[in-house]
This record gives C-alpha cells, sequence and structure tokens, in this order.
C-alpha cells in the first residue's frame, strides 16, 4: 500500500464523515438536491487532487465529465434543432413550409456519410456547400468590420493634445506591428528598427493579456471555493 | 508593385463617382419664393424639393431632401405631405424639425458634399390610410407625389393629417423600388476586389516562379533545438494543437513536423509526435513516415512514435505534461491552435530545462507562450513558417499578396492621417464603413 | 538555480489561502467603475430613455467552465434591462450555456416580477454561430421558429413584431470566446448597425478595445472586476463584488511571488556573475 | 466518376462562395431573400455536424475498450457517463423525446451537479497555473520579458480595487496601457489576421485549398 492510496483512503473516508455531518447536522437537506450539492462537491475535490499528481481519481471523473457533456450536448442539438424544426415541420407540419427545410436536412444527411468509408466522398458536396459559402460571407463582412471600420478611427486629424498624442502613438504601433508581420523583406536596418519597436507593442498587449487573465481564471477559482465553503459546508458567514 | 499608384487613382475616382446620388427622375419647376410667410390656410411651400427613390435598399420607400428655409428659426416646423395622384388628397407623412436629420448626418448614402450639412432629408415608408390607424408600406413601381411645407414659427397653422395646411405649388414625384447594387458598399467592393486580384495574381506568379519570403527566426531555433536533443541523447517532442485536420494551423503545424522529422532522421534522434484527434494522427503518421524515406533512413522510423495521447484538453495536456516530466526529452515543439491548456504545457515544459519552442495563432495564448518558451512563432509567423518550409505556390502566393494588403493599408493610415491633419479627410472617407 | 524552485505545490497553498480567507473574513473595498464599464451602463440608460418599453436581446455565449464569471455578470445586467422596464428576448450561441442562462432568467425576473412571455422570453440554443446571427438578421423567426418551450415566437407577446434584429432596440452578448469579436461585430453589427455592447470574460477583454475606440461596441464589462463594477453602478452588490475581496489578495500574492521570483532570479545571476567574473 | 468526386464540390465551393460575395453588395429584396435561405441551410446543416464530432469522440473510446489500450477502463467510465445521460435525455423528465425539452428532471440535476461542477473546476485549475508561471517564468531575461512583466503586473494592480487603493495612477496607467499600445498592438494583429483570414477564404472559393474536403486526396 503506496503513500498514495493511503492518502486515497484517508480522502474517501474524511469525506464521507464530513458529508455524514452535514446532513445529520440538516445543513444539507437528504433530497436530490442535497445529493446533486454532495456529488458536486466531490466531483470538485477529485479534480483538485490533480494539482498534487495526475492520479486515477482525476482520471475516473474528467472521463466522466467528456461521457456527460457529449450527452448533454447531443440532447440540445436534438430538441432544439433537429426536433423542433425538421422533425415537426417535415412530419406534423403543413402547408407549403412543410418541405422547407427537406433539402438542407438532406444536405446534413449528406455529411453524416463521411462515417461510412465506401461512399465518404458524398460528404464531401455538403462540406463545399458549407466551407463555400462561410468563406464567400467571410470576405466581404472581414472587410468592412475588420479593415475599414478599423483603418477609420485611426485615420483621425492628430491634434495638440493628449488625444493627438494617444493617436500617434497608435498610428506608430499599429504601423510598426504590421511591419513585423512583413514576410517580403529581410529584418534587417530600418524594416529591422521598426519591427523591434513593433515587438514591444506585442509585448504590451501580451502583459495586458497576461495580467487580464490571470483574474479570469482567479475569477473561476473564487467561484468554486465559494461552492464549497457556502453550498456545500455553509461555513461562510 | 508599380501597380499600386494606379489602384490608389481608380479608388479617387470611383469614390467621387459615389458620392453623387443620380439626380431626381423629373426635374421639377422651381415655385417662386413668396416675399413674405402670410398667415392663411395654406402652409408656405419649401424651394428646392427634391425626391427619389431611396438608394441601396430593397425598395418600398422613397427620399425626400430640402434645403434649409433661409429665415428658418429653432422652433420651425417642415411638414411633408404624400399623395398617390398629382391632385390626390395630400395627406401628412413626416414633421422634421430645424435640427432635424441633415444629409451630412448619413455621407452613406448623400456623401460627404459641402452643402450636405444644410439640406434636410426625409424617408417615407408608410402611406398613411385615410380614417383607420394602420398605414400601408410604399407599393414598388406606383408613382406617389411629395410636397413639402413650412408651417410658421408661431404654428398658427397646424399641419393636420385631413389636408389642411397644405402648401400650393406642384407636387414632386418619385417611384420607390429596389435597387441592385448597394453604392455605400462601393469602398468595401473596390478594396476587396484589389486584394482579391492581388492574393490570385501572386499565386499564379508563385507557381511559375521562386518568390522570396524572409527567413523564420523560428526555424533556426528549431534546428538548433534539434541538435542539442541529437548531442544530449534525448528525445524531441511535438506537441499537435487541438484543432481538426481541416484548420489551417493544424496544416501548417503538419508542414514544420514534416522539416523536423526529416531533420531527426538524419541526426538519427528520437522523435515521438503526440495527438489527440485520429484524423490528425493519420496524416502525421504519413508525414514522418515520408519524410524518414526521403532521408533513407525507412528503417529508423518506428510507427508508434506518432500515438493518441488523449481525445480532450485536460485530460490531453494532463497526459503530455505527464511524458514531459517522465521521459525529460530534450525540446518541445508545440505548433498549431491551443486554447487555455497551453498554459498547462508550457509552465510543466519549462520545470524540465527543456528548449521549448511554440508556434501559434491563437493570439490569446500567445503571451504564455511567449513568457515560457524560448522562441514562439507568432500568429502569421505560423503560417509563413509553413510556406518557407513547404515552398507551395498557393502558400507563399497567398503570403505574398497578404503583404501587398498590409503595404496598401500602411500607406493608407499614415497618407491618411497626414491628409486628415491638414483638413484633406478624402482618404478617411475612403477607408470608412458605410 | 536550484534555490529558486520553490515546490509549486507551496504557491498552489498560498494561492487557495488567499482565496478561502478573504471569503471568510468581511472587508470591503471601493469598487471604482471603469469608463468600458460606465460606457455600457450609459448606453442602456440612453436607450431605455430614447425608447422606453422596447425589446432588448440577451446573447447567453457561455458555458459552464466560465459559469463562477459570467453568471454574476448575466445577473447584473438582466436586473439592470428588467429596471429600465426593456422586455428582454434571450437566446444562447453556446450550448452549455442553457441551464444557465434559464436559472438566471428566472431568478432575476422572479426577483423583479416580471412575467414569461410577456416581459421577457427564453429561446433557448441553436448550433451554427455566425448562420444564427445572419438568419436573426433577417427574421428572428427564421431563427428561432419556437421559443425553448416549443411555443411559436407568433404568439409570444414579446416577440410577435420582432423580425430583423433591427427591431431591437439594444444587444448585449456574453462571450466566453470570440463570439463579439469573430460572430457578433462582423455577421451582427456591420450590417444592421443596432446599439451594440457586450460582457465578456477577463481572458477576452484586452482584444476588444479597438472595437470599443471604433464605435463598434458601445461599452464592455471585462471579467469579474467588470461584473463587480456594472453591480456597484446599479447599486446591487452581488457575487462579483463579494468576489473582488480574494480577487484583490491573491493578486497581492501572485504579484509577490513574481517580485521574488525575480529578486531571486537576479541575486542567483550576479552571484553567478562573481563566481566567474 | 472523378467529375462527382472532385470537381462537383469544388464547383459547388466556387459557386456558393461567389454567390454569398455577390449577395452582399445587392440590397434588392430577391437577394436578401436568397441570403435568408442559404444562411438557414447553413444552420441545419452545422447541426448535423455535430454527429461527426460525437462519433469520432465515441469510437475512440470504443477502440481503446474493445482493444484493451492503456486506460480503458476510463473509456468504460465515460462509455457509461454518456449512456446515462442519453438515457435521462430521452426519458426528457417523462416526456418523452418528441416533446419540448424539460425544464427540470435528472438531465438537468446531472447539468448542474456534473457538467457544471466538473467544467468550472477544471478551469479553475488554471488559476493555480497561472500562479505558478507568474512565479517560475515570469523573469526579466531580455528587454521584452520585462516589457510584457511590467505591463502584466500593472494591469493586475489596476484592475482590483487594492490598485486604486494604493494610489490613483494605478488605474489610469492600467487603462492608458490598454487603450493605447495594446489597443495599437490589437489592431495591428486584427488587420494581419483580416487579411490572412480573406486569403484563406479565396483560396478555398477558388478550389486552390482543398484540405477541407479531407477523405484523401485520389
Amino acid at each position: 500500500m503506496t503513500r498514495d492510496s493511503y492518502l486515497f483512503i484517508g480522502f474517501l473516508l474524511l469525506f464521507a464523515a464530513v458529508n455524514a455531518a452535514l446532513l445529520a447536522t440538516g445543513a444539507i437537506a437528504a433530497d436530490w438536491t442535497g445529493f446533486g450539492v454532495i456529488l458536486a462537491a466531490g466531483l470538485t475535490l477529485s479534480l483538485y487532487s490533480f494539482l498534487y499528481k495526475d492520479n486515477p481519481l482525476y482520471k475516473f471523473v474528467e472521463h466522466l465529465f467528456v461521457g456527460v457533456a457529449a450527452a448533454y450536448v447531443l440532447g440540445l442539438v436534438w430538441y432544439n434543432t433537429l426536433l423542433a424544426e425538421i422533425v415537426n415541420s417535415l412530419i406534423l407540419g403543413e402547408g407549403k413550409d412543410r418541405w422547407s427545410l427537406l433539402m438542407p436536412s438532406l444536405l446534413g444527411a449528406l455529411m453524416l456519410t463521411r462515417l461510412v468509408p465506401r461512399i465518404a466522398w458524398l460528404s464531401r458536396i455538403a462540406f463545399a456547400f458549407v466551407v463555400g459559402l462561410g468563406a464567400g460571407l467571410t470576405i466581404p463582412r472581414y472587410i468592412s468590420s475588420f479593415i475599414l471600420a478599423q483603418m477609420e478611427p485611426s485615420l483621425r486629424p492628430i491634434t495638440w493634445s493628449i488625444e493627438g498624442l494617444n493617436l500617434v502613438i497608435i498610428l506608430v504601433g499599429v504601423v510598426a506591428v504590421m511591419v513585423y508581420f512583413f514576410f517580403s523583406v529581410e529584418h534587417t536596418g530600418v524594416v529591422g528598427g521598426v519591427s523591434k519597436v513593433g515587438i514591444w507593442f506585442l509585448m504590451i498587449s501580451f502583459g495586458a493579456s497576461f495580467g487580464y487573465t490571470v483574474m479570469a481564471r482567479l475569477s473561476l477559482l473564487i467561484g468554486r471555493t465559494q461552492f464549497l465553503l457556502d453550498d456545500w459546508l455553509h461555513v461562510m458567514k | 508593385m508599380r501597380y499600386l499608384p494606379l489602384c490608389t487613382v481608380i479608388l479617387a475616382l470611383c469614390a467621387q463617382v459615389h458620392s453623387q446620388p443620380e439626380p431626381a427622375p423629373i426635374p421639377e419647376s422651381r415655385p417662386e419664393l413668396r416675399p413674405e410667410p402670410k398667415l392663411e390656410s395654406r402652409a408656405e411651400s419649401v424651394a428646392g424639393v427634391e425626391a427619389f427613390d431611396t438608394p441601396n435598399d430593397a425598395g418600398g420607400s422613397i427620399t425626400v431632401t430640402w434645403p434649409k428655409h433661409p429665415e428658418a428659426s429653432a422652433s420651425t416646423m417642415y411638414t411633408v405631405f404624400l399623395a398617390d395622384a398629382p391632385s390626390g388628397p395630400f395627406l401628412l407623412v413626416a414633421t422634421v424639425g430645424a435640427d432635424g436629420s441633415l444629409k451630412s448626418d448619413n455621407p452613406g448614402m448623400f456623401g460627404h458634399d459641402a452643402d450636405n450639412s444644410h439640406t434636410h432629408f426625409a424617408h417615407i415608408e408608410i402611406f398613411p390610410a385615410v380614417g383607420e390607424d394602420e398605414g400601408t408600406p410604399l407599393i414598388d413601381g406606383k408613382a406617389y407625389y411629395v410636397k413639402v411645407g413650412l408651417s410658421p414659427a408661431d404654428d398658427s397653422v397646424i399641419p393636420s393629417s385631413d389636408g389642411f395646411g397644405v402648401p400650393s405649388g406642384n407636387a414632386i414625384e418619385a417611384v420607390p423600388g429596389g435597387n441592385f447594387f448597394n453604392w455605400a458598399k462601393l469602398n468595401n467592393f473596390i478594396l476587396g476586389t484589389f486584394i482579391c486580384l492581388v492574393i490570385l495574381g501572386y499565386i499564379s506568379v508563385a507557381r511559375r516562379k521562386e518568390l522570396y519570403i524572409r527567413r523564420i527566426a523560428g526555424l533556426e531555433a528549431i534546428d538548433e533545438a534539434l541538435g542539442r536533443a541529437t548531442e544530449m541523447g534525448k528525445p524531441v517532442l511535438f506537441v499537435h494543437g487541438l484543432k481538426g485536420m481541416e484548420s489551417i494551423p493544424t496544416i501548417a503545424a503538419v508542414n514544420i513536423l514534416s522539416r523536423v522529422a526529416r531533420r531527426t532522421a538524419r541526426l538519427g534522434t528520437d522523435l515521438r509526435v503526440v495527438n489527440n484527434e485520429p484524423i490528425v494522427m493519420a496524416v502525421s503518421q504519413e508525414v514522418v513516415k515520408e519524410a524518414y524515406l526521403e532521408e533513407g533512413r525507412p528503417d529508423a522510423y518506428n510507427p508508434d512514435s506518432v500515438f493518441m495521447a488523449a481525445p480532450d484538453q485536460f485530460s490531453y495536456a494532463a497526459a503530455v505534461a505527464g511524458m514531459m516530466v517522465r521521459d525529460r526529452p530534450a525540446a518541445h515543439i508545440m505548433m498549431g491552435y491551443f486554447y487555455a491548456e497551453s498554459l498547462l504545457l508550457a509552465e510543466t515544459g519549462s520545470t524540465t530545462g527543456a528548449i521549448q519552442i511554440a508556434g501559434t495563432d491563437a493570439y490569446t495564448q500567445l503571451p504564455f507562450f511567449v513568457t515560457t518558451c524560448d522562441y514562439t512563432l507568432m500568429g502569421e509567423e505560423l503560417y509563413a513558417a509553413s510556406a518557407y518550409l513547404s515552398r507551395e505556390p498557393r502558400l507563399l502566393g497567398s503570403l505574398k499578396g497578404q503583404d501587398v494588403g498590409k503595404l496598401v493599408l500602411i500607406f493608407g493610415i499614415l497618407v491618411g492621417t497626414l491628409m486628415a491633419t491638414f483638413q484633406m479627410p478624402f482618404l478617411t472617407h475612403l477607408f470608412t464603413s458605410y | 538555480m536550484k534555490a529558486l524552485d520553490i515546490d509549486r505545490r507551496i504557491i498552489f497553498i498560498f494561492v487557495f489561502l488567499g482565496v478561502a480567507i478573504p471569503l471568510m473574513v468581511d472587508f470591503t473595498l471601493p469598487i471604482k467603475p471603469t469608463p468600458p464599464v460606465i460606457a455600457a451602463y450609459d448606453a442602456f440608460e440612453k436607450v431605455a430613455a430614447e425608447k422606453p418599453g422596447s425589446t432588448i436581446l440577451l446573447s447567453f455565449s457561455y458555458g459552464a467552465s466560465t459559469a463562477p464569471e459570467m453568471q454574476p455578470m448575466a445577473r447584473a445586467v438582466l436586473r439592470h434591462c428588467f429596471r429600465l422596464g426593456f422586455k428582454v428576448v434571450a437566446i444562447c450561441l453556446w450550448p452549455d450555456g442553457v441551464g444557465l442562462a434559464e436559472s438566471v432568467l428566472a431568478e432575476v425576473a422572479e426577483e423583479m416580477g416580471k412575467k414569461e412571455d410577456v416581459d421577457y422570453a427564453f429561446l433557448g440554443y441553436k448550433p451554427g454561430t455566425i448562420a444564427v446571427i445572419l438568419n436573426m438578421g433577417q427574421d428572428l423567426h427564421t431563427a428561432f421558429p419556437v421559443d425553448s418551450k416549443g411555443v411559436s415566437l407568433a404568439q409570444l407577446p414579446v416577440t410577435k413584431n420582432i423580425h430583423p434584429l433591427t427591431d431591437f432596440s439594444f444587444v448585449f452578448d456574453f462571450a466566453a470566446g470570440d463570439s463579439i469579436e469573430f460572430w457578433w461585430i462582423p455577421y451582427g453589427q456591420e450590417k444592421y448597425r443596432f446599439p451594440f455592447a457586450g460582457g465578456c470574460t477577463a481572458v477576452m477583454a484586452p482584444d476588444l478595445f479597438p472595437f470599443l475606440q471604433s464605435g463598434q461596441m458601445l461599452g464592455m464589462l471585462g471579467g469579474l472586476a467588470g461584473a463587480a463594477e456594472y453591480e456597484t453602478l446599479i447599486g446591487h452588490p452581488g457575487q462579483a463584488t463579494e468576489g473582488m475581496r480574494p480577487q484583490s489578495v491573491t493578486h497581492l500574492i501572485i504579484i509577490a511571488f513574481i517580485i521574488l521570483g525575480n529578486g531571486m532570479y537576479f541575486l542567483s545571476r550576479r552571484s553567478s556573475g562573481q563566481a566567474t567574473g | 466518376m472523378l467529375f462527382l468526386t472532385r470537381t462537383l464540390p469544388l464547383v459547388i465551393a466556387f459557386s456558393c462562395g461567389v454567390l454569398a460575395i455577390a449577395i452582399y453588395y445587392v440590397p434588392h429584396s430577391a437577394a436578401q431573400g436568397m441570403e435568408e435561405k442559404l444562411t438557414l441551410w447553413l444552420r441545419i446543416v452545422a447541426a448535423f455536424a455535430y454527429f461527426l464530432g460525437l462519433y469520432s469522440l465515441l469510437n475512440l473510446h470504443w477502440n481503446r475498450i474493445r482493444q484493451h489500450q492503456a486506460g480503458w477502463g476510463y473509456s468504460v467510465v465515460a462509455a457509461v457517463g454518456f449512456g446515462l445521460m442519453f438515457f435521462f435525455a430521452v426519458i426528457n423528465d417523462g416526456d418523452g423525446p418528441f416533446a419540448p425539452q424539460a425544464k427540470q428532471g435528472a438531465y438537468q440535476w446531472m447539468f448542474d451537479n456534473v457538467q457544471v461542477a466538473c467544467a468550472s473546476t477544471m478551469f479553475s485549475l488554471l488559476a493555480f497555473f497561472i500562479s505558478s508561471a507568474a512565479y517560475r517564468t515570469f523573469r526579466a531575461r531580455s528587454p521584452e520579458a520585462t516589457i510584457l512583466l511590467v505591463a502584466a503586473v500593472v494591469v493586475m494592480l489596476g484592475r482590483v480595487p487594492i490598485g486604486a487603493y494604493i494610489s490613483d495612477l494605478i488605474p489610469e496607467a492600467m487603462l492608458w496601457l490598454l487603450s493605447v499600445p495594446n489597443l495599437a498592438a490589437k489592431r495591428g494583429i486584427l488587420l494581419g489576421v483580416s487579411l490572412g483570414a480573406i486569403g484563406t477564404a479565396l483560396r478555398i472559393i477558388f478550389g486552390i485549398e482543398r484540405s477541407y474536403l479531407g477523405g484523401g486526396e485520389e
């Protein structure tokens, strides 16, 4: 019995004892909601055991989660789109719009032929429609919202003021970053210098993103700790 | 490159054309101005009224424009009347205040002419039914007649919908209809066509002759890392991103993998390729086997070196992190599109002292790779590296075409800001999404 | 260099304590709203003044993995919208956002006495990301023929006469991924120019500043701090404000570790420098 | 046969692509109606695409179980988890699979207590890793790393109330960092990325890029 298995059994016993106490004191109701909270707490602690070491308990819960998540999304796709729109309109619908979704449904079924090697080439028709249409929708909209709409605020008159100074800095930054991602000319001499400035701007924006991300991840930890301390253990005031 | 000035001139010409809306179909006669507004049942009519089908729309709408009245005061009210017959009952459809909608508020439709800022406009979409409340939308192709009145400041003449207060003078005819080109999107159309032609052009050029791309520093770092791994006799770990085979970053990663595999075959270093998706694994196996064949070392290739670690995000990261700590490879090469697990991989990798080289276009994950890896291929550098290695015309040409696009945008920003600073907002108007 | 390597599990323990203790100890910190959050708040107020009682669209594009950060934000924005008398139509563009959106809607609606189908409607999840937005652009009833209870939109008072996206007086997207930057802005706001703002996880916030400056977004709530600032603005402190205490303490702990790490790094470099120098 | 497997998809991709581009510039109601129909079809076909991802996941775990590969026990757990949730989705709290989805019941219970718990816990693991990363790897090794470090610390302090508590300059500095240099870098990246995306979309429409077809090249 290695040290880890002692830890494992110790954890299980402690977990059972705490839950028994909570149930006994009525802090957690002995109904489905209560069992739900206990289950969620158990799963949360098992996943946190990964911080100590990658262990069987972590792998068990991780794979359980993968299976449940896959079926959850399947349920949604069925009830929200396949049933609500396709099945209901094709079978129960009436009048002219009953068959309006027949063609896209056939095209969708074509996509599933990719799973059958012999007729997998049929799925290319569906993929060609999805990817081709997607590409066509992208081009004019990216030009409008990512090139034109982003250029216009950088083409404002420079004034002798803080905004003017900021505009100049933004101008230098945008041009320097674009020169950094320029591949037709060697990064030497003037181009090298400008792309160096580009790297500094990139580093500031990566630093800002890193600083922001710390908060994002911590919020998730705070959320889970609030769940453990409040909903489960009821120790928060 | 010499076509550049020519294209900018074309852009300039077209933008000029676009900013003058086509004149109203029937030139109306100009009613002469009365000496001074007399108090009587008829409101005084406004001069210079124009009415035409609203441009850039699917139809069912008329636009009426009229210049500001010379003695318009703050409380002046313009009244717009509509009828479906030249003499028919004129019904009130819109009232516009002195500070109401000006043509300069909508440059997408009316352009940027100087006198736009003192010309009012109004869109009419509903023909008011007499009596019941529900108006009916205008019918395309049907002629409607418009009159614009000026109700005096002291609103003694209260415009009402039963014809009282309708100005004298004859009405202006207009016919609503759907339009086949959205002139407000002209600059978008020209810029898009220019970019597409440049990219497609360079792709066809790249098929015929070699195109120059600057050396990518990250690739040297990879060669150096492979060399060091060989000296230490330790394996090299190649880690794929999470996206599938159809995604661009994964295609780029496989191109880089083939270069790495060719080098490890020549040096005899042990290469491990970790995957999380069956199709990517199958393609990677083919690529590595091919590389070992080309280097004349088919015997050195062992199929188990390219394997599935785990199918989903965090179990994949945990499995790979475990390998990094257990087998202690000398180099970690992480290429493709990564999500939040990038931090877990790179942070664990940095603890083993191995050389880490990453390449991803997942910009949100770049801060983690930049802080933990020895070298990071950032965003488009991943594509450039794959083009540099694979020498495929479609990748080289596309990259060069995008470079020309960047040049045009850089030129646009620099000159545009300069011109805007000297009150010449021409380029600012050109590069605006209407 | 060995001395530098504190076992990272020690850092983990510090971080956990930095989170748990402030949750149990009550000390308040002044939360000063920042311009992007104030801009979002003012945008809602302006639209409410111009079009009282109009209908707005809330798009839930986050999932269970970012619930602790996004639920407080959704609750705060929803409280503000109901208080301003807006009618709310809610949709999900991420699959596992459905359960979360339903619980927030039910909770806030009950708290503020709002009735389903009259004051708000929940239309459920539709796969297709940009295709759903393009569909809604043309006609909401094409994208969502029925609501999450299977009732046709034509029968619900709140969605009866809502067709293209321009019929909404305001659109707000809660984003855990790139649904604001690469779905809503290019495929929705670009064509229909409706007033648009968004709330996102802190990791996405820096990427959205160019859209704030260009006016494509009227305001932005970034992460738990953004939610806490919004709770302060609507004067209804909730989970986000409560979460700011541990945020502050843990941020200080991490900064301390960064400084410690760099300090020891320079010490070791100088000492090894002298040794070889 | 080659026409069907190779050229037909490319013709479809080209025509759909060019049509989608053209519609953008034509406001006429006929074009808008076509756009509505095409995007509706896109949405319906996308719903079917989910099954491809699901199949590859289940197939993977099934193969691991069948061949008793390492860790096949965990694949059994994944399969059981999927089966259980699938069963709850089908019974739909008693209404059966053909009624609208129930708002409560075992399906919802599993979502609240398994999916939300596991998903948010997994992501919260990163809070620990980002802290240890901040300590071990955040070193001022080079000028670039120093800039990144300083920007991160200023933003971290500025984002929490304690920053404003220390001095009003910090939130101001953070806001400036975000709305000027960060904005410039992200705008530069965005312009580059959109040109890259347009390039990729073009290669797809003109059949130059065919990898999305998959199923290997004949």
